[in-house]
């Protein structure tokens, strides 16, 4: 569609811009400038210039939960996508199955973070919660408290259980935009199942893969409360992902310079990965 | 494939639904039956813990608090997000391209870290402990999203209807809000509904910024979980109130989702 | 390829269909040749997409059967009927190049890739596709994507029929004159039956050996562009087809002939004796002459088309339509006009008298 | 009431989507702007509407520059192609709008809605939803919309293009009834030669964003200025070919030639004759014959577009009747040449062929 070119058009994003930028780059710029000072307390600031951004990019405990978190967000990213997907394709397309099952799958997405936590700690407790108790009395020796592994499993399956749904809403709505005309065609062709989707459902499904992927991928990095309430991080620093130790740091050490600097690498990341993502999805819309 | 096909959305609502059940269970459960030994289901059915909710005000405010922020918030997200929208719907501009995603860019931007300078701009500007304050906080994240919904749904209503309508005579605000609007209603509740669920869900932010006036029901759980010990049933049965705000906004929007949504821009 | 025969095809889309409007399609026996051009023509809503649902497969008929070369083939669904169909709307596969497309449906029943390249060649030269090839099947335009979809019909040699469903409908104009050649051309190269499903008469006539009129769920003649033109079986072919449209007088009948305000009209055919129901004339705007004697009268309107001029008279009561030559003057005021008896009918209940029914 | 542009253009960035260009509309006659898609019709209408400012120029109304006035202060109204309603509006809501808008006292409301919907006959719809009501109902309630306001200039984009073949005949025949008024100018868009001169009135012939032509539409047929109007005013297209005169004959390259009266001086010129010159059968004794291959054979209801090759061009003629023809089938096709244009080398109309005598 060839549109209208009008500077005036800002003049409508200005409120976003304005709201957007007051919540965004104040508190940026204060990270920034945590992350080039040094403190000893009683709000007192001396310069120390990159020395953070140096030190954190050495130390052993930032690799580490870096690493926990890459294998945490590639785990739910290549769980949840094409399950998602799967799910999306197996749902009905039409009559009242369609309304019972998207407010049921809704339902995870809508309760509080911390209840999730709650929830799944209490749930897979092996003494008094269902999953741990059937866990263990089918012979497992399930313990999430206590066993790394375990702890894993939960974390990951937790997030599963709560974020899936949201692959699968946004999936959904891009199949049933797909016209009819599509299938058809392609049952003419004698397309197979796999055909369809790989060629069809897809590519068709693009744009929303997209969103569903880069809002997990930056959600999933910031994830911050569920496991905290879930595990706090434990047994040890096992589960212990980007977010909480940087919480650990800025809030439990008061060392507001590293803890800041840190937030801008991994800042960073997530932006230079999005972006990279981003470019490789989109780098085909204008041909 | 086709004749199976309903086990795997079966399969999985059914694996969504046990931690729900088990909460639910719990929250007519005493203390006791809780700590002491393992039941499938409530063998002493208890309405209590719904009774203390109901009646101390710490409890119910925490709900009174939660709905009015996220309220504000949703309407706050969504009014900004149309005209945005509408301009990426049907301008080009310096800079469209690299807007949006510099919008989706402060999604990334770690809630655990940008807690303290949040609290500390908010104090600053003497919003700290309001409602305002929280929604303002929570359209970081909902206003980008609420964009592109809204882009999606606007940018299949043909260009011509604004025309009809300036012709018409329509100023346009007024076309804007007497046809415009009523077009895009599903769009509408689509991006209300994510707005209302990330603001819903969301604790870091919400717990930083109050204190007592606009404290959120989910932080007033995790008070009562460390000062009074554990009250699981009591955690439970709150946990249980928090699903049903939701549950009430997807049955409004379910419709729209099953119909699909146009998408907008990538 | 195929010769298709309809068998007692019937459809509703409710389930205990009761009265005549309940039934999208009623009862029609259709034969059609291996090889040939046809054409359903008609209004929206006449039933049209819906027979062509019945003979790809895509809807089960309430009744009767479809028969490809005398075979049964009513159960079977579409990937099993040997058909292609190119829709209303270009169906791409969006992350092929052209070629992919082309290839799709061969590669999918295993056809060797050598045998896939050569016959992916031959059609997209057929179809002026050679030299987009390589390219991204999503940056064509509408007709560009039109004729991938029915390359992709034409690229199997096992295909029993090829059905368009309005395929022009997102063609632009000046471009759809094109794409008609192109289709009729086409169907010279490749003698496969082809169906075409319009309600646009300039496609329908252009395209096909045969056009089946259809109304209101109901064939209403099948014959030549010819045939529809000169003796239309029924007053709705002679209004559909033809610009403007056969006029249509009341009239009565006296000893099987026809009567107009007490003037004798000879005709092509003859009223059986005893007829009763409603009684037309049915003559088209090309075979009302001008002339000394005749009919009396006045010209009300007329209108240039620039190589003829369409002439509005009253005549005895009624309004009629008749075309001027360009190169010839029209007296303005009272004329007298002649119709041309071999090309003017009667009409009995709307069909053609003395051939109610045999559509 | 009189629509004037004064050296109106629009650049969009650095490209030309209309060059400057001078009209004079004016009210009580449909002021056709006819061409082919992207020809910048519809970008003209915008600028006249007052929905796009030109990028140089003045718009005029009743000898007031409105270049400048907003489009809600200039009481215009529009039509489009696509059936543009506002959907969460009823069919009795849709044509109020412009009235409630001008905050207008109910009972005038009601009154004059009901008045329209009559006009229109879509009485019987006033309650449904725009989405409730077949193509030819939902432009229906779009001209009633634009009808209902009184408006001093009404734009139709191509009003009838989307709609059925029978559908366009049925609302083309009303047009000039519904819009036409003394204190009105109307401008209407469309594609095709022949609605322009049903619709008659003036006409401007548009091409690549330039207005090629202007003046009464049988003027531009019979007359037309240059070679460009001649090709747009001509459905389908004209036959042209280079040609040389010489000592009053005028010939084609390989042989073909005919005498001419029309005392052009010698030299080169190109010649256009319309398809309906061209015919298959013998017409009158001054005919030219011409073989040819026959390419493509179209037919319409009740005229048949041949196109053939001939001397190295590709020819087209359009004939009363069907005439099937199978390709590559060798005709002789008859050609009245007395009909031909002549432009010279510059592409202007240096000759007009033989015309009927105009009334």
């Amino acid at each position: 569609m060839n549109k209208a070119v009008n500077q005036k058009a800002w003049f409508f994003v200005l409120p976003v811009l304005v709201l957007v930028a007051f919540n965004a780059i104040v508190p940026l710029m204060t990270v920034v400038n945590y992350s080039v000072q040094e403190t000893f307390g009683n709000n007192q600031f001396f310069w120390s210039g990159l020395t953070w951004f140096t030190d954190v990019l050495r130390s052993e405990r930032f690799h580490a939960s870096l690493t926990r978190q890459m294998i945490f967000t590639g785990s739910i990213l290549l769980i949840e996508v094409p399950l998602g997907v799967l799910i999306a394709l197996a749902m009905p397309r039409k009559g009242i199955w369609v309304s019972i099952c998207l407010v049921l799958m809704a339902m995870p997405l809508l309760i509080p973070w911390n209840v999730v936590g709650a929830m799944w700690n209490i749930f897979a407790l092996p003494n008094i919660g269902l999953m741990g108790k059937v866990l263990n009395d089918l012979g497992f020796d399930y313990n999430y408290t206590r066993q790394v592994g375990d702890a894993w499993f939960t974390l990951i399956l937790m997030d599963v259980w709560h974020w899936t749904s949201l692959v699968v809403l946004l999936a959904y709505a891009g199949l049933v935009s797909i016209p009819d005309a599509y299938y058809q065609a392609a049952k003419i062709d004698g397309a197979s199942r796999w055909a369809v989707l790989r060629f069809i459902q897809l590519p068709k499904m693009k744009r929303v893969l997209t969103i569903a992927i880069l809002l997990r991928f930056m959600d999933s990095f910031n994830i911050y409360t569920e496991p905290v309430v879930l595990t706090g991080g434990g047994p040890g620093n096992s589960t212990t992902l980007l977010s909480i130790d940087l919480v650990k740091i800025a809030l439990g050490q008061f060392d507001l310079g590293p803890a800041a600097a840190m937030s801008l690498i991994y800042f960073l990341v997530i932006l230079l990965l999005s972006w990279i993502f981003y470019a490789v999805m989109t780098r085909n819309e204008e041909w | 494939m086709k004749r199976t096909s309903w086990l795997v959305p079966t399969i999985y609502i059914l694996f969504l639904m046990l931690p729900i059940y088990w909460l639910i269970s719990m929250s007519f459960k005493t203390t006791n039956e809780i700590l002491g030994n393992f039941t499938l289901w409530p063998q002493h059915f208890t309405l209590a813990n719904y009774r203390t909710i109901f009646t101390d005000p710490t409890w119910y405010m925490g709900y009174v608090n939660s709905i009015s922020y996220v309220t504000l918030n949703t309407v706050i997200s969504v009014t900004v997000a149309l005209p945005a929208a509408y301009a990426f719907s049907r301008y080009r501009f310096l800079g469209d391209k690299h807007l949006f995603f510099w919008l989706l860019t402060n999604r990334m931007a770690p809630a655990a870290v940008f807690a303290l300078p949040f609290f500390q701009l908010y104090s600053a500007i003497g919003l700290f402990d309001t409602y305002l304050a929280v929604a303002l906080a929570h359209t970081l994240f909902n206003v980008p999203l609420a964009v592109w919904i809204l882009e999606g749904f606007m940018s299949g209503v043909p260009r011509q209807l604004d025309e009809t309508a300036y012709v018409d005579g329509y100023s346009f605000p007024r076309f804007f809000t007497r046809i415009f609007i009523p077009n895009i209603k599903a769009g509408i509740g689509v991006a209300a509904f994510f707005c209302f669920m990330f603001s819903w869900v969301e604790l870091l932010l919400a717990k930083t910024l109050t204190s007592v006036a606009a404290k959120p029901i989910a932080a007033t759980m995790t008070k009562t979980a460390s000062s009074s010990g554990y009250e699981l049933g009591l955690l439970a049965a709150a946990g249980t109130l928090t699903i049903i705000p939701g549950a009430i906004v997807i049955y409004f929007v379910r419709n729209y989702i099953a119909k699909g949504f146009a998408l907008g821009r990538v | 390829m195929a010769r298709i025969s309809l068998v007692g095809l019937k459809h509703s889309y409710l389930a205990h269909p009761a009265a005549p409007d309940d039934w999208a399609l009623k009862e029609l026996n259709l034969e059609w040749q291996d090889g040939g051009a046809y054409a359903l023509l008609g209004p929206s809503g006449c039933g049209k997409t819906t027979l062509l649902n019945i003979i790809s497969g895509l809807l089960q008929p309430s009744h009767g059967e479809v028969l490809f070369d005398g075979r049964d083939v009513t159960p079977l669904p579409p990937e099993k009927r040997q058909i292609a169909q190119v829709f209303q709307f270009p169906v791409v596969y969006d992350t092929m190049t052209v070629f992919d497309n082309l290839a799709f449906p061969l590669r999918n029943r295993g056809v060797p890739e050598t045998e896939v390249r050569t016959r992916v060649q031959q059609i997209a030269e057929m179809t002026e596709l050679s030299a987009t090839l390589k390219k991204r099947a999503s940056g064509l335009s509408a007709d560009g994507k039109q004729k991938i979809s029915l390359g992709r019909g034409l690229v199997r040699e096992d295909v029993n029929a090829i059905l368009f469903d309005e395929p022009l409908t997102v063609i632009d104009p000046h471009l759809k004159f094109q794409l008609r050649s192109k289709l009729k051309e086409l169907h010279h190269r490749v003698p496969k039956t082809m169906i075409y499903v319009t309600h646009d008469q300039t496609e329908a006539l252009t395209f096909a050996d045969k056009v089946v009129v259809m109304n209101m769920g109901q064939v209403v003649q099948q014959g030549t562009p010819e045939e529809l033109f000169l003796t239309p079986h029924h007053t709705f072919v002679g209004h559909f087809i033809g610009s403007p449209g056969m006029n249509v007088l009341p009239c009565e009948i006296d000893n099987g002939n026809a009567v107009l305000k007490g003037h004798r009209i000879a005709t092509a055919n003859k009223a059986p004796a005893g007829i009763s129901g409603i009684l037309e004339l049915g003559v088209r705007p090309e075979f009302i002459h001008i002339s000394d004697t005749g009919l009396p009268a006045t010209v009300t309107g007329l209108s240039d088309a620039g190589r003829f001029r369409i002439a509005q008279v009253n005549c005895l009561g009624q309004t009629l339509k008749f075309l001027v030559s360009e190169d010839h003057p029209i007296a303005t005021g009272e004329v007298h006009l002649t119709f041309d008896p071999t090309h003017t009918h009667i009409y009995h209940n709307g069909w053609l008298a003395g051939q109610e029914g045999l559509a | 009431m009189t629509l004037e542009l004064k050296n109106v253009g629009k650049m969009l960035g650095a490209q030309t989507i209309i060059y400057p260009t001078n009209l004079v509309l004016e009210p009580g006659r449909f002021n056709i702007l006819l061409g082919t898609t992207l020809a910048g019709k519809t970008t003209l209408m915008t600028l006249m509407a007052g929905l796009e400012r030109p990028t140089e120029g003045t718009v005029w109304f009743n000898d007031r520059d409105v270049t400048h006035d907003a489009v809600q202060k200039r009481n215009v109204s529009m039509v489009y192609q696509q059936f543009i309603n506002y959907p969460n509006f009823t069919v009795f809501e849709n044509i109020a709008s412009p009235l409630r808008v001008a905050r207008m006292p109910e009972q005038e409301i009601r009154a004059r809605v009901t008045e329209m919907a009559e006009l229109l006959r879509i009485s019987t719809m006033l309650d449904r939803n725009p989405d409730e009501l077949s193509g030819g109902q939902q432009q229906r309630c779009a001209m009633a919309r634009a009808l209902v306001k009184d408006s001093d200039l009404i734009l139709l984009d191509e009003p009838l293009a989307n709609l059925d073949f029978k559908l366009r005949e049925e609302l083309r025949d009303e047009l000039p009834r519904l819009f036409a008024r003394r204190d009105r100018v109307v401008v209407y868009a469309t594609t095709e030669p022949t609605e322009a001169l049903l619709l008659g009135g003036w006409t401007a012939t548009m091409a690549q964003g330039r207005v090629t032509d202007f003046g009464p539409t049988e003027r531009l047929y019979r007359h037309p200025l240059n070679l460009t109007t001649a090709r747009v005013f001509s459905e389908p297209p004209m036959n042209v070919a280079e040609v040389r005169i010489e000592q009053g004959r005028c010939s084609l390259t390989d042989g073909l030639s005919w005498s001419i009266d029309n005392g052009l001086p010698d030299g080169s010129y190109t010649m256009g004759l319309r398809p309906h010159h061209v015919l298959p059968r013998p017409d009158t004794p001054s005919d030219i014959e011409i073989q040819g291959r026959v390419t493509v054979a179209e037919l319409g209801g009740a005229e048949s577009i041949i196109h053939f090759d001939a001397y190295g061009n590709s020819w087209v003629s359009l004939s009363h009747g069907v005439h099937p023809f199978a390709a590559g089938e060798l005709t002789t096709f008859h050609a009245d040449m007395s009909h031909c244009f002549y432009f010279d080398d510059t592409g202007r109309l240096v000759a007009s062929g033989k015309q009927r005598e105009v009334r």
